[in-house]
């Protein structure tokens, strides 16, 4: 991989984290696994039952712990499992993701998307996709606390 | 407009004095003065004797509709005076149903805006014995003599932000309604903000936050921050840490922020109150702003009816992600 | 004997004190004076009469890690952080270094003493700035205190036209001013450098506060004082008395670290019980805890009030509820 | 601290061939909390899971992860044996190594450190896994048929006779939908009304049917087992238990209205029954048409009625009515054509849709079963038929192919050729699409005894010209320009969802697809289910189709119904939302945002300074709630929490997965 991956000033590579609802974008997800399509592993799965459920505080937290990248993928909106989640994370993330970029974010570092269970290959490609834009942002800085990975002693 | 608001505290106390002794109310809430003349403080007035000491003059700040949710647990009726921007947190707090609108009787004040001392010393360049007010205008007086100024030049930057001067619910408006107001540059300072390159605001806030000392002024006085137990305090889980670190200061910061989403009623206290001078409006207006090009003009306890845009949705809303 | 140094000097001792260790001074941040460590570039206002918030954080700094863990298995791990390096504390007011002794009484009158707060005391050169002007918040008159002479000081310093008139006062201040001796110049005319600097009392004869405070515990007062309390930390944090700090943990089971962090007695979860009792459960019980702190258990401990003066909560409070006014209704003073 | 066990699964070579399985079980030892870990070629498998049960007691585990398949694949199986075992099944969490990690990674070194990430967070998640317990809900008896078309009225014909209580719900004044319209049907060429109409009296007469007609479900709340419906019977200014179905009524009353049932192409009157037919046989008054509601004068059908059955002062009713299942079958519209502006379809009496066509062969229809032009009456000689009008059409109309037409337009020309021994049929068609059974045989007799001329081709104009239409196209075969002198052109327009199937769709919580047909749960393996449990689908609201299959969808969606509704009790959900109403400031927006309304308000007392005080929070309905955590994200307090994804479970996860190995 390339040298922006393994980025020599924090010795690894950028992660992605990506919460996917279980209905449609983690069955996407899987599909992808089936249909034995690749993408880069920096890309790291928590599973929670819709988009809906993604309190933005996971996100930053997901960033003061180091990662350099979230994805919220979740149904195609009219799709949710749950007739309404979507449309509310849709309101939600938005005004969240302005918020995050009005901060300092780059708006590549948080993405929401919608991958339906059939779409492996759209899982797939924007993982490609969003760990490119992340790989040329180089790694996360902003909020992350450098204390959560520096384990003092036990090295 | 200046010497009605001195002279209207003589209509303010016939009207509540009243009030209260007829047993309409059994507390009323209003302002009295500090330690000096350029501050007020709550009053919370139970006879005629407390009376005495309201006054509603250019530094009545507090918003008082802050006290109602625990003066109502000893109190069956509260009468509160409110302004343009008190009316509108009374509102929110309705709509949050931590307030109950039939316990309070509201008296509206259309406010002109309150001055701000710092402005006011700024102004004097020489000592600062007191002001007077008249025609709109503001005469300090100084160790060197008299300045004549414009009243709308020596505001506080909330009341300069002010769009809905009169009280947007009331049971008794005591004086007669100036009308909304027009801001053009409302949310200037948050695209001015925008324009930066993203390195250069996560800098810009991670200074600002730098001084943040967690000391939660903003949220005590901010009536969209109605819960009774604020994530900050929770242990578990524990989401927010206390060290000052950025990450933390973030943390709380773009949270308290985001609460306030479709709910921030664009009062300004939060920033009023923080000792350390965090311009923590622009994190709030940023908000107001991208509902409003998002899902439709929206202005938070205008009306208590009208849903939070973060309730309610629609099929065809529009995204902020770079995908459609 | 002062030494001066003149203002085109200033930059020059930064500098070489900087290169030292940490040098804290009152910097302008934004709209506010804090006292920050000195770095290129940062504004010193040495004209500010009372930084925002009290410089009592070089000593107890608002966040302080003081031991890092590590676990395998069953194996634990601790290591203390200690930092040695030498700081100086630069242009506090004879208020805040007034504070700095009421502190001192809590963590080193101890035993064991405070390590992490006493390391930071010995560490530290303290150059205390004598005030020229009182601002309207100040009232240190009160309290005995000369705002012109801080005691507690290595270094004494003078604000004049020309510059800064230094005076070593300890043996640190000195070997300080032995240091900077390049940069200083003898000062013939020392006739002009304190100047008569009263402040006001606001009617306050805290002389005329009750022998017995503690049987004023459960007095009406209190019902009324808290009631425009919102319930911030603002009081506290800004205030150089206040000392109290919390304990946390960072980090996850392979390793962390504790900090110590300022709290505030002001907060509902300060007495807040793992059980989930809370000896302090209203504004009432906090905002008495607070002022009979000052007023009385501090002076029962100590000999003497916990407030110097400083008005920096008469400044901040959101909603005016301040000391002075609690030093009234308690008999300290004329109310209204 | 949890005592947890790690399982690693081999999977084959499926997940060895690019994890290093002994890289992961170490790691995995050295996570907090673990006092076990192993690994196996089959987790799955019989022995695996004996394994792992064998591991629970011996370790005295409280806790087990399993590192494997995708949890929506085997999550079930593993906490079946955990259960087994004597665990709570929901302390047990999957980390899904197969799919998210040796699937998708080629390299060994990559694919490692990634499954030892996942399983450390799934290990950090389930040390906050709490118990949990499915709420059992008891299943209301009965059942709700939404739609009375041939899929609806088969759907409850099955239902009734396995001795359960349905009820129907049709919008219209009849049951009967679209077959009800149709003159013949293919392949058989029977009659349809000769075979639908027994099984409409059927339903009328079945103890076990209510039947509820010119009626509209307006809200459904509940869920399955439980689903609380109201339906608005609308007024019918009929009384029905008087009417003896007469028809005087409708014979004497004066103001004509287009008759829906004939798309329009003739009139009924303001009171009326639908089609001769029709069950109930019991009129209704249009009261937009009728001159007594819209000026007050009139009355005759009420003068004439021998019953005194008109009733003007009729209400409609709201039903509020509980139902263990509902089944969908609310059918298909035809699009309407005059998009196509080439076809002429509106401008021209003579260019009719499929459907319009077909009711000039019925003795009821418009032309009282003549087959005639309706600009001159005079029969047809050359009838010229469009296929795919709006059908597998990307930039005009729809993508899909409607699946019927080829075979009712086959069916046409030969009923043509019936009625109008001389008439000539020609037939524009994309594809000749008759696959099923007797279907090609049957559209071949069309082409080869009957004369009808297949043209490859389209239609690029129509244009009346003197009293015929003229229809220029293209024979894509030839390549040659045809013109055609017609009398008639029929276009085979694409069947659609129903205008409002999106506001079904959202009262019934069940999603569609991008053309508004309502979606199975599974294409293949689910398809006549929904996502929402106890909704079912049946017939053309799923897609387009024909009888016999909508017959053989309805008779699947009653099976499972039966079923369903044969359990004494369901269980639930049991990842719950939860309230910590201590903590709960009573704002409610969770209510707002529940899809489900299993949030409501509730009076609480608790003390305070002095005494106790009332306040108001908010209260989750486990049986209601679906387990989104829409509610949980909208909390600014975290006081409303997700039970198996609770705020403390995601965090914990984030926290591990963040970690760097």
């Amino acid at each position: 991989m390339s040298a922006v991956l393994n980025d020599p000033a924090v010795g690894r590579k950028p992660l992605i984290v990506a919460f996917c609802c279980n209905w449609c974008s983690y069955a996407g997800a899987d599909l992808a696994g089936t249909s034995r399509m690749h993408y880069p592993s920096n890309v790291k799965v928590i599973r929670v039952p819709c988009s809906g459920r993604i309190n933005p505080m996971f996100v930053l937290r997901a960033f003061q712990r180091g990662a350099d990248g979230v994805l919220v993928a979740g149904c195609h909106p009219g799709d949710c499992h749950y007739s309404t989640g979507n449309y509310h994370s849709r309101r939600r993330l938005s005004a969240f993701k302005r918020l995050l970029e009005f901060a300092g974010f780059e708006p590549e570092r948080f993405e929401v998307r919608w991958i339906s269970a059939s779409e492996g290959d759209k899982f797939a490609e924007e993982m490609e996709a969003m760990t490119a834009k992340i790989m040329a942002l180089g790694p996360n800085r902003k909020m992350r606390d450098a204390r959560w990975q520096s384990k003092s002693l036990s090295k | 407009m200046a010497e009605q608001i001195s002279e209207q505290i003589i209509k303010v106390k016939k009207v509540v004095s009243q009030d209260l002794l007829s047993g309409r109310i059994d507390l009323l809430l209003g302002w009295e003065k500090g330690h000096f003349w350029w501050q007020s403080r709550p009053l919370f007035a139970r006879s005629e004797e407390d009376l005495e000491r309201l006054v509603w003059d250019s530094f009545c700040v507090i918003n008082l509709s802050r006290y109602l949710p625990d003066e109502l647990k000893e109190n069956k009726k509260i009468g509160v005076l409110v302004k343009g921007c008190d009316a509108r947190a009374f509102n929110r707090l309705l709509q949050d149903r931590i307030v109950e609108r039939e316990r309070v009787i509201l008296y509206g004040l259309p406010c002109p805006g309150m001055l701000d001392y710092a402005l006011l010393i700024e102004e004097a360049g020489a000592a600062l014995k007191g002001i007077a007010e008249r025609n709109g205008k503001v005469i300090l007086q100084t160790d060197e003599g008299e300045k004549e100024l414009l009243r709308d030049d020596l505001l506080l930057a909330k009341c300069r932000h002010c769009l809905h001067p009169d009280p947007v619910v009331y049971d008794q408006l005591l004086f007669p309604p100036l009308g909304d107001r027009e801001e053009l540059e409302h949310f200037k300072s948050v695209e001015e903000l925008e324009e930066l390159p993203a390195d250069e605001r996560y800098a810009y806030w991670e200074k600002e936050l730098s001084r943040c000392l967690r000391c939660y002024a903003c949220r005590q006085v901010c009536p969209y921050c109605s819960c009774l137990e604020c994530f900050v305090e929770q242990k578990s889980p524990r989401w927010q840490g206390r060290a000052y670190q950025p990450s933390e200061n973030f943390m709380f910061h773009l949270v308290r922020a985001y609460h306030g989403t479709g709910r921030c009623i664009d009062c300004g206290e939060c920033e009023r109150v923080c000792p350390v001078g965090i311009p923590l409006m622009e994190l709030n207006r940023k908000l107001i702003k991208d509902i409003n090009e998002l899902y439709g003009h929206y202005e938070a306890g205008l009306d208590p009816e009208q849903e939070p845009p973060l309730l309610t949705y629609r099929p065809a809303d529009p995204a902020a992600f770079s995908e459609k | 004997m002062k030494k001066l140094l003149l203002k085109e000097k200033w930059p020059e001792l930064w500098t070489l004190l900087a290169h030292e260790g940490p040098l804290y001074l009152p910097v302008e941040d934004g709209s506010v004076v804090l006292y920050q460590p000195w770095q290129e570039g940062v504004k010193v206002n040495l004209e500010a009469v009372n930084s925002t918030v009290s410089p009592k954080d070089i000593f107890l700094p608002r966040e302080e890690t003081y031991l890092h863990y590590s676990c395998r298995g069953e194996m634990l791990d601790l290591e203390d952080v200690e930092s040695d390096e030498p700081v100086t504390a630069f242009a506090l007011h004879p208020c805040d270094l007034k504070a700095i002794e009421m502190i001192d009484r809590v963590f080193l009158n101890q035993d064991p003493p405070d390590a992490l707060y006493k390391k930071r005391r010995e560490n530290t050169t303290v150059v205390a700035l004598a005030c020229r002007r009182p601002d309207p918040y100040c009232f240190c008159g009160v309290f005995g205190i000369d705002p012109t002479d801080a005691p507690g000081a290595d270094v004494m310093a003078y604000l004049t036209e020309k510059g800064l008139l230094l005076e070593g006062r300890t043996a640190k201040g000195k070997i300080l001013l032995d240091k900077a001796a390049p940069l200083l110049e003898v000062e013939a005319d020392e006739t002009n450098i304190t100047v008569d600097v009263k402040t006001q009392d606001f009617g306050l004869q805290v002389g005329g506060l009750p022998e017995d405070l503690q049987e004023r515990f459960n007095d009406p007062v209190w019902d009324d004082l808290f009631r425009s309390c919102l319930g911030c930390g603002i009081c506290t944090y800004v205030c150089p008395t206040c000392y109290c700090f919390d304990v946390e943990d960072y980090g996850h089971e392979e390793g962390g670290e504790r900090f110590r962090c300022w709290d505030s007695c002001m907060f509902g979860h300060f007495t807040q019980m793992a059980g989930g009792h809370n000896p302090r459960p209203s504004r009432k019980e906090r905002v008495r805890q607070r002022f009979m702190h000052k007023l009385c258990y501090y002076p029962e401990t100590y000999g003497e009030i916990a407030c110097v003066g400083c008005g920096r909560c008469l400044r901040s409070c959101p909603v005016n509820l301040d000391i002075v006014q609690a030093i009234k209704v308690l008999g300290g003073g004329k109310v209204g | 601290m949890p005592r947890t066990g790690v399982f690693i699964c081999h999977c084959g070579t499926n997940i060895a061939a690019t994890v290093d399985i002994d890289k992961v079980v170490e790691a995995a030892r050295s996570f907090p909390g673990v006092v076990h870990a192993e690994d196996y070629r089959y987790l799955c498998s019989e022995v695996g899971q004996d394994l792992i049960k064998k591991a629970i007691k011996e370790h005295n585990l409280d806790r087990v992860v399993v590192g494997t398949c995708s949890p929506r694949m085997h999550e079930n199986t593993f906490r079946k044996a955990a259960a087994e075992a004597g665990l709570n099944p929901f302390l047990l969490e999957v980390a899904n190594i197969r799919e998210q990690c040796s699937w998708v990674h080629r390299d060994i070194a990559e694919a490692t450190p990634k499954a030892v990430a996942l399983v450390r967070a799934a290990t950090a998640k389930a040390a906050q896994n709490d118990p949990l317990e499915a709420p059992s809900m008891e299943v209301e008896k009965r059942a709700l048929v939404i739609g009375g078309g041939i899929a609806g009225i088969q759907a409850a014909l099955d239902i009734a006779e396995a001795g359960f209580t349905v009820d129907i719900v049709e919008r219209e004044p009849s049951i009967g939908g679209r077959m009800a319209q149709l003159e013949k049907t293919f392949p058989t060429l029977d009659c349809s009304a000769c075979i639908l109409t027994p099984k409409m009296v059927e339903v009328a007469q079945h103890p076990n049917i209510n039947l509820l007609t010119y009626s509209e479900v307006e809200q459904v709340n509940g869920f399955v087992g439980q689903f609380d419906v109201t339906i608005r019977k609308k007024a019918r200014s009929v009384d029905a238990t008087r009417c003896t179905g007469c028809g005087i009524c409708h014979e004497k009353c004066p103001k004509k209205a287009p008759a829906e049932f004939e798309m329009g192409r003739s009139t009924r009157k303001a009171i009326y029954v639908p089609f001769p037919q029709a069950v109930p046989n019991v009129p209704v008054i249009d009261r937009q048409a009728c001159l007594y509601f819209q000026k007050g004068r009139c009355q005759i059908c009420a003068k004439e009625c021998p019953a005194e059955a008109i009733d003007f002062e009729q209400q409609d009713e709201l039903l509020e009515r509980r139902y263990g299942a509902i089944i969908v079958s609310t059918g298909f519209d035809q699009m309407d054509p005059s998009g196509y502006g080439e076809y002429g379809y509106g401008q021209h009496p003579d260019i009719l849709t499929g459907l319009e066509f077909e009711r000039l062969f019925n003795a009821s229809g418009p032309t009282g079963g003549k087959v005639v032009r309706f600009s001159d009456g005079k029969p047809p000689k050359k009838v010229v038929f469009i296929q795919c009008v709006g059908s597998r059409d990307k930039a005009r109309g729809m993508n899909y192919c409607s699946k019927i037409c080829c075979m009712y337009t086959a069916k046409q020309a030969i009923l043509l050729k019936e009625k109008v021994p001389d008439a000539r049929s020609y037939i524009f068609y994309i594809d000749v699409r008759a696959a099923g059974k007797g279907y090609e045989e049957f559209q071949r007799r069309a082409a080869e005894e009957y004369d009808v001329a297949y043209l490859r081709g389209q239609v690029g104009k129509i244009f009346p010209e003197n009293d015929y239409l003229v229809v220029k196209g293209v024979d894509s075969l030839s390549g040659k320009t045809i013109e055609i002198k017609a009398d008639m052109v029929v276009l085979a327009a694409a069947s659609i969802a129903r205008a409002d199937a999106p506001v079904v769709g959202r009262i019934l919580g069940i999603n569609s697809d991008s053309y508004h047909f309502f979606n199975e749960a599974h294409p293949k393996l689910r398809p006549v289910e929904t996502h929402t449990a106890g909704v079912f689908i049946a017939g053309a609201c799923q897609a387009p189709k024909d009888i016999p299959d909508t017959v053989a969808q309805a008779g699947a969606a009653a099976a499972k119904t039966v079923s369903l509704l044969s359990k004494e009790v369901l269980q639930g959900e049991a990842c719950t939302a939860v309230v910590n109403q201590a903590e709960c400031s009573g704002c409610l927006y969770c209510e707002a945002v529940c899809p489900y309304g299993a949030v409501s308000a509730v009076e609480i007392e608790e003390r305070s300074a002095g005494g106790t005080i009332k306040r108001t929070v908010a209260e989750v309905n486990a049986a209601l709630c679906q387990g989104c955590g829409s509610c949980t994200a909208i909390c600014r307090s975290g006081s409303i929490n997700l039970k198996g994804f609770s705020n403390e479970q995601i965090l914990a996860e984030v926290d591990a997965i963040c970690l760097q190995c």
